[in-house]
């Protein structure tokens, strides 16, 4: 974290809001998209936009490296009269992440909007987009419970429209369907805070924390416990409630599948470490119970359950989306580990996974132009025809399976490190099977790809540059961060410790 | 040694078989081997080498472990067991665990290298 | 920044890295000066880099990884020699491949070499796994790049082996580097008369799983199985690179991690004999050298376990001659099955007609493996025999003995005679390409210059001073001569007594079952006789449930279903059954929690 | 008994929240999903308002306990309530649930727009709106684009 300190300074008056900033950037950014005059000035404006809310996630990383946490009372109220935004170095973690991910996003979407959204609803869609980006925005920010469900369905409503909005009609009972179990997570999510507001009368979750843990055993907060975790599992695609996932990953117009990927799930398991570990915490039985014997188990069946399912997909998005649900187990693993070598290593994980995954489909959504194909089979031979973009979903690709030096070499190792330190045998055997799965949907998406020849004529050339510029930067992304992991770790590091768990060794 | 000809071969050109198509260095170096006096006269030369190189050993001291190698010709008369044991066993192994050719039904009926595109679209294990 | 200093920090840099960067380089080589600056460029710098490299034990520590210090280039004398050996390798395959472009098989071949050389010359363990699993991505490669359903399953049953080699001796480094506290080399174990080996403590946490992870990969009985398997399913030229880096790295491991532990002195010999028999019985000759490397790594692993500096020199010199002759023997059969699509037995002899000097090389690897006197097997076995010929150990030396009898056998005689000579199979292909005879050609110079003067090669082992002594006083001593040639001629004469007497078994065409039998048959049976039982189960398991839950169903009113929705299993009745299973078994433990 | 009694909102907060869910799950219908749904959000709106209210209170505007309304207000409550529950005198229902399910019914009612439009854009592409049919119709055809 320290190295934000010196770099990334703002003028002292932006840096000052830079937490409103954050999310209010985008959203007047969404409204001037949704006005704008032309396709293309949308698509500046949202570049623009993403840039924008990008630099003052920087400019939170320098606050949050020099103070610790960073609070920012609307319109003056102290909580918990008002709502306030509380950022520290997890919520850093995400917005950087979120933001970044978005000016990638971005960028990506200049190209493929032409080939995958009907003329006349463009501007929209970037107007969509960019609300996306706001309500996400405001979730890695808010300190309020309440304040956070609402952004949570910001992000969700933009989300389910954008879904549907594509060329391939299977998009929209996906997003129909994404649409009912995101609502009843949502909704969940709702009673839950209503309960724990029952039990403490305040929704600041700094102050519920400190007042759940005066209160005792109270059916009332073990209630309000379990339908959040449910809710916030349905929108994580927590294992056996990822029904709604592939279909809306693979159907969905090719910007979404980029960004979502990377954040949308990411931003649910941000909420739901938020609670579990700040407003609940791990000392209480319940929450013990739970991740011990819920969350790690449905975690680990996630991650070789769901690799195995992806093996046999036919449909290329389709592997990928179930493989975006296994590493969800994945990261849950090392949440559920609850101690700061776990919890780090998760985010670590969820990290490399979100430049991984945006990559993989970034490759997939910039052949969009040329081929009209989405199953497996249709890519055979495509890495002699588009070289550049199929070398980055190889590394991409590596990256996913773990192979060495690439970053998610790394975070597999620091799991599996954990899980020892944790003396998790079996978790340790989990990863270790599901990464041998994994290599095998890996190998088999590179081996059609690269050593087919191609089945038809029709040739598919390379991705436009426009595209390939942040498909470059994200495979890079991910050498780098496989050579030197300093910047992630300490990120994931310095997060955990903002959930207070404290790593066992020296500290960073 | 028979002169057996067959027509499959990968050479698109064949060419007639003998000693008209040789590689001039091949009959510098091994037409030799094919004479009638090689054949008769190799078994008695190798035998004759053996027996010299055991006559030797009244020469040369060698040094040994002190174990069963300290009797005469020990390694030359390992060696020749070993290799008539190694050989031997062969055919009572060969006969247990020799299979078909297509055995793990791995192998194209066809052409052994034909390549991939013509196999079915699934058919690869993974 | 002046040239010197630019010179300073390339040595600086880890060797492998230069072939590494050449498999990068190679990807986008196009034509054949661009392929043979890669080709040849890499190698080229990787041993001016040797060359010129750091003092021994020189640590040249990065700590940039997690946190863990990392030494990515240490070189000593033990990596040294190998260094020397896979630089070798990537020249003599790298001028073997030239006449055929691949670019992907150039760089895979490449990159495994930089892996190989990086791995040898890390200084950590971590390292050491990193570039390990790097070398088991790059060889996959090649074994695909035959583009064949066969090679293709093949590459499969590869990949998976070797990636549970690298999970085993991951989980083993970890294990083993928490408990200790360091990863690296230097702190986990201490100079054995100047040189850091046999460093790891089989007893301590990990070391076990270590031990089963590089015996994978250096081809322990029952785990050899992925060699004979991956090798003959490659193209001519991958089978050539693949010769020389997996078994030869696992044996550096060994001696590295585990020289002086007693198991590998048995492990060794078993692994010296048992491929014998095999080899005599298998008629696919490629697959013949992938049993003679299992038996020729089994004398290294033997030499390892014995621990003693000659035995360590011997696994050392024994290792680097064996990536020159065994490449050279994979050269000229890889010659072969690319001039007659094939390197079955039944299917080839009487080549030596059109395919003179082929032949004449192909005898020169044979000589060399068999051991003769003034060929580079001599000078580097006996060191190895010399080594275990004491009489504590007099069964493990009578083990050795008969496995020097078998390679006579199935690569000093099998090879060259049935491919070449034998009866004519009719065969008249042409000779092989120029640049293919060319490191045939070196590979044979090699071979003979080892074999005549070892002296400069025996300067480069771990405990040189042992080695000049052998050499001294030992090698060319007339009694070692006349022992060695007797074992050779009397087993050469058992061979022509057997031959004359028709007792030699004729080449028949078929497989030989090994221990793949167990995943390729037994096991596919037993999965589809349980999977027929369960099918059986499941069958009566649906209508037994079926009925119980169209009784629960339409007893508590047709729960979730007017029409038999969750019977049919549509995304929202699972996810809603899901939902409310979790959130209730949530509810009870969270309600049930004491306190 | 009394229980139940004294706890009547919540239990059909409880009735109205499964019956939404049941609606939502076992229908095949588009819209009816969408109407399940809105049930289902509705009780959790009558679970926030339920728990904001105060026994005998007044909706939170400020209100003079000497005035008319005031003294109407306090008539039915004993004193010793009113001190302990109200302020300045007047016992009020706690505002911040009404607030807070104002907006969980605007987010509810955009989700409700966007479900009933994708709806609308399911019945164009596929022709009809039973989940059923679609999933057919997915099997059967490759399919036009939407």
């Amino acid at each position: 974290m320290n190295a934000f300190i010196d770099f990334y300074a703002a003028p002292p008056g932006l840096t000052a809001h830079a937490a409103p900033l954050l999310v209010i950037g985008p959203l007047i950014a969404a409204c001037a998209a949704a006005l704008s005059p032309s396709t293309r000035s949308a698509w500046m404006i949202s570049v623009g936009g993403t840039i924008f809310a990008f630099w003052m996630a920087l400019c939170l990383a320098g606050e949050v490296a020099r103070n610790g946490v960073v609070n920012y009372y609307m319109g003056g109220f102290a909580p918990p009269l008002g709502i306030a935004f509380r950022i520290d170095a997890l919520g850093v973690m995400f917005a950087l992440l979120i933001s970044g991910i978005g000016v990638m996003a971005a960028l990506f979407s200049g190209h493929t909007l032409e080939a995958e959204i009907m003329k006349g609803k463009r501007r929209l869609y970037q107007s969509g987009f960019l609300l996306c980006v706001a309500g996400l925005l405001g979730l890695s920010a808010t300190g309020d419970a309440f304040n956070a469900f609402v952004f949570l369905e910001v992000s969700s409503i933009g989300t389910y429209a954008l879904i549907g909005v594509g060329v391939d009609r299977r998009a929209l009972p996906a997003a129909f369907n994404y649409l009912v179990m995101g609502t009843i997570g949502a909704t969940f999510f709702v009673i839950g805070v209503g309960f724990l507001y029952a039990a403490t009368g305040t929704l600041n979750m700094a102050d519920m924390s400190g007042r759940l843990a005066t209160l005792g055993d109270s059916r009332v907060v073990e209630a309000g416990f379990a339908f959040i975790v449910i809710g916030l599992g349905l929108k994580a695609a927590m294992f056996p409630l990822h029904g709604w996932l592939p279909a809306a990953y693979a159907y969905a117009p090719s910007l979404m599948g980029v960004f979502l990927s990377a954040t949308a799930t990411k931003a649910a398991l941000y909420l739901m470490a938020r609670f579990l570990f700040t407003v609940f915490g791990p000392h209480l039985d319940f929450v013990g119970l739970f991740l011990t014997w819920v969350m790690a188990p449905v975690a680990g069946a996630a991650a070789i359950i769901c690799s195995a399912q992806a093996i046999f997909q036919t449909d290329i998005r389709r592997i990928l989306a179930f493989s975006s649900v296994a590493q969800v187990g994945y990261i849950m693993l090392g949440v559920s580990m609850a101690s700061a070598e776990g919890v780090s290593a998760g985010l670590f994980h969820l990290f490399n996974q979100a430049l991984i995954k945006s990559a993989l489909f970034m490759a997939l959504g910039g052949l969009a132009f040329n081929i009209k194909a989405t199953k497996l089979s249709d890519f055979s031979g495509v890495g002699r025809t588009a070289p550049w973009t199929m070398t980055a979903f190889a590394i991409g690709t590596f990256s996913l399976a773990g192979v060495p030096l690439t970053a998610g070499f790394l975070s597999k190792w620091r799991l599996i490190e954990a899980a020892f330190a944790a003396h998790w045998l079996w978790a340790v055997g989990v990863i270790a099977v599901s990464s041998l799965l994994g290599l095998i949907y890996a190998g088999r998406m590179l081996e059609t790809i690269f050593f087919r020849a191609p089945v038809s004529e029709e040739r598919a050339g390379e991705a436009r540059f426009g595209v390939l510029v942040p498909l470059w930067i994200l495979a890079a992304a991910s050498v780098w961060y496989g050579l030197d992991a300093s910047l992630p770790v300490d990120l994931s590091t310095a997060a955990a410790q903002a959930l207070g768990l404290a790593p066992a060794g020296a500290a960073p | 040694m028979t002169e057996t000809r067959s027509g499959e071969q990968n050479d698109p050109h064949p060419q007639p078989a003998g000693e008209a198509d040789e590689h001039p260095l091949s009959v510098l170096l091994f037409s030799w081997m094919r004479s009638d006096l090689f054949d008769r006269m190799f078994l008695a030369g190798l035998g004759a080498l053996c027996a010299v190189l055991a006559a030797l050993e009244l020469v040369i001291h060698r040094h040994d472990g002190g174990g069963i190698d300290s009797l005469p010709v020990f390694q030359g008369v390992f060696g020749f067991l070993a290799f008539a044991l190694a050989v031997l066993s062969g055919w009572p192994l060969g006969r247990l665990m020799r299979r078909p050719e297509n055995y793990y039904r791995d192998q194209p009926d066809k052409d052994p290298d034909n390549t991939v595109e013509e196999e079915k679209e699934d058919g690869h294990d993974g | 920044m002046t040239v010197d200093r630019l010179l300073d920090i390339a040595v600086t840099i880890n060797p492998g890295f230069y072939l590494i960067a050449a498999a990068v380089w190679a990807v986008f080589a196009r034509g054949p000066g661009s392929r043979g600056v890669a080709l040849l460029g890499g190698p080229a710098l990787a041993l001016l880099a040797l060359l010129y490299a750091p003092a021994s034990g020189t640590e040249i520590t990065r700590s940039f990884f997690l946190g863990f210090n990392m030494s990515l280039y240490r070189p000593d004398s033990l990596s040294m020699i190998f260094g020397f050996g896979f630089v070798l390798a990537a020249a003599l395959s790298g001028v073997y491949s030239l006449h055929r472009e691949d670019r992907m098989q150039d760089s895979a071949g490449l990159l495994y070499a930089g892996a190989a050389m990086a791995a040898v010359f890390a200084g950590d363990l971590i390292s050491l796994v990193v570039f390990w699993e790097l070398t088991a991505v790059a060889s996959v490669a090649l074994v695909f790049a035959r583009q064949t359903k066969q090679g293709q399953m093949a590459g499969m049953r590869y990949l998976l082996i070797q990636l549970l080699s690298g999970l085993l001796l991951m989980a083993g480094v970890v294990l083993y580097g928490l408990d200790a506290g360091s990863f690296l080399f230097a702190d986990l174990g201490q100079l054995h008369r100047g040189v850091l080996i046999g460093m790891l403590d089989i007893h301590a946490p990990g070391g076990l799983l270590i031990l089963a992870g590089v015996g994978i990969k250096a081809a322990f009985p029952t785990f050899h199985n992925w060699l004979t398997d991956a090798y003959p399913n490659t193209t001519e030229t991958g089978a050539v690179v693949m010769s020389a880096y997996t078994t030869t790295l696992a044996v550096y491991v060994l001696a590295r991690c585990f020289a002086g532990l007693d198991w590998l002195v048995w492990i060794g010999a078993a692994m010296t004999v048992y491929p014998v028999f095999f080899a005599v019985m298998e008629n696919d000759l490629r697959r013949v050298l992938a049993y003679s490397t299992n038996n020729q790594i089994g004398f290294m692993v033997c030499a390892v376990g014995i621990g003693t500096p000659l035995a360590i020199d011997g696994a050392a010199a024994h290792a680097v001659a064996h990536i020159v002759f065994k490449g050279l023997l994979f050269m000229a059969m890889g010659a072969v099955f690319m001039r007659t699509g094939t390197t079955k037995a039944s299917e080839l002899g009487g080549l030596h007609r059109t395919m003179p000097w082929t032949t004449l090389f192909c005898l020169i690897g044979a000589m060399s493996i068999s051991a003769l006197p003034l060929f580079a097997g001599f000078s580097t076995k006996s060191m190895i025999m010399t080594a275990a010929h004491t009489p504590a150990m007099f069964a493990v030396w009578l083990m050795l003995l008969f496995a020097s009898a078998g390679v006579l056998e199935h690569s000093g005689i099998k090879i060259p005679y049935f491919a070449f000579f034998s009866h004519d199979s009719g065969k008249r292909p042409k000779e092989a390409p120029f640049t293919m005879l060319l490191a045939m050609g070196l590979a044979s110079a090699l071979c003979l210059a080892i074999g005549i003067a070892p002296g400069w090669f025996f300067e480069l082992l771990p405990y040189r001073s042992v080695a000049m002594a052998f050499l001294a006083q030992d090698l060319f001593t007339a009694d070692h001569l006349l022992v060695q040639m007797q074992l050779l001629a009397f087993a050469v004469l058992a061979f022509v007594l057997l031959k004359r007497l028709k007792l030699y078994p004729t080449e028949q065409p078929g497989v030989i079952l090994d221990i793949e039998w167990l995943w390729r048959k037994a096991a596919p049976a037993i999965t589809g006789v349980l999977g027929r039982l369960a099918g059986r189960l499941g069958v009566w398991a649906d209508k037994a449930f079926g009925r119980a839950g169209a009784g629960l169903i339409s007893g508590s009113g047709q729960i979730f279903a007017p029409d038999g929705v969750v019977a049919r299993h549509l995304p929202l009745a699972g996810a809603a059954i899901w939902t409310v299973a979790l959130l209730s078994f949530v509810l009870i433990l969270a309600m049930s929690s004491p306190g | 008994m009394s229980f139940l009694l004294g706890h009547f909102n919540y239990l059909i907060v409880v009735f109205l929240m499964m019956g939404g869910l049941w609606i939502t799950f076992s229908s095949r219908n588009y819209i009816k999903r969408m109407i399940g749904l809105a049930l289902f959000q509705t009780s959790v709106g009558l679970f926030y308002i339920s728990l904001g209210k105060v026994a005998g209170g007044t909706a939170a505007i400020v209100l003079d306990k000497t005035s008319k309304a005031g003294e109407a207000l306090n008539a039915h409550l004993s004193p010793d309530y009113v001190a302990r529950a109200g302020v300045d005198g007047v016992v009020y229902s706690n505002p911040l649930p009404h607030v807070l399910i104002l907006t969980a019914i605007v987010v509810g009612v955009a989700t409700l727009a966007v479900g009933l439009a994708i709806a609308v854009r399911v019945r164009e592409a596929y022709g009809t709106v039973e989940a059923g049919e679609i999933a057919e119709l997915d099997r059967t055809e490759a399919g036009p684009r939407a």
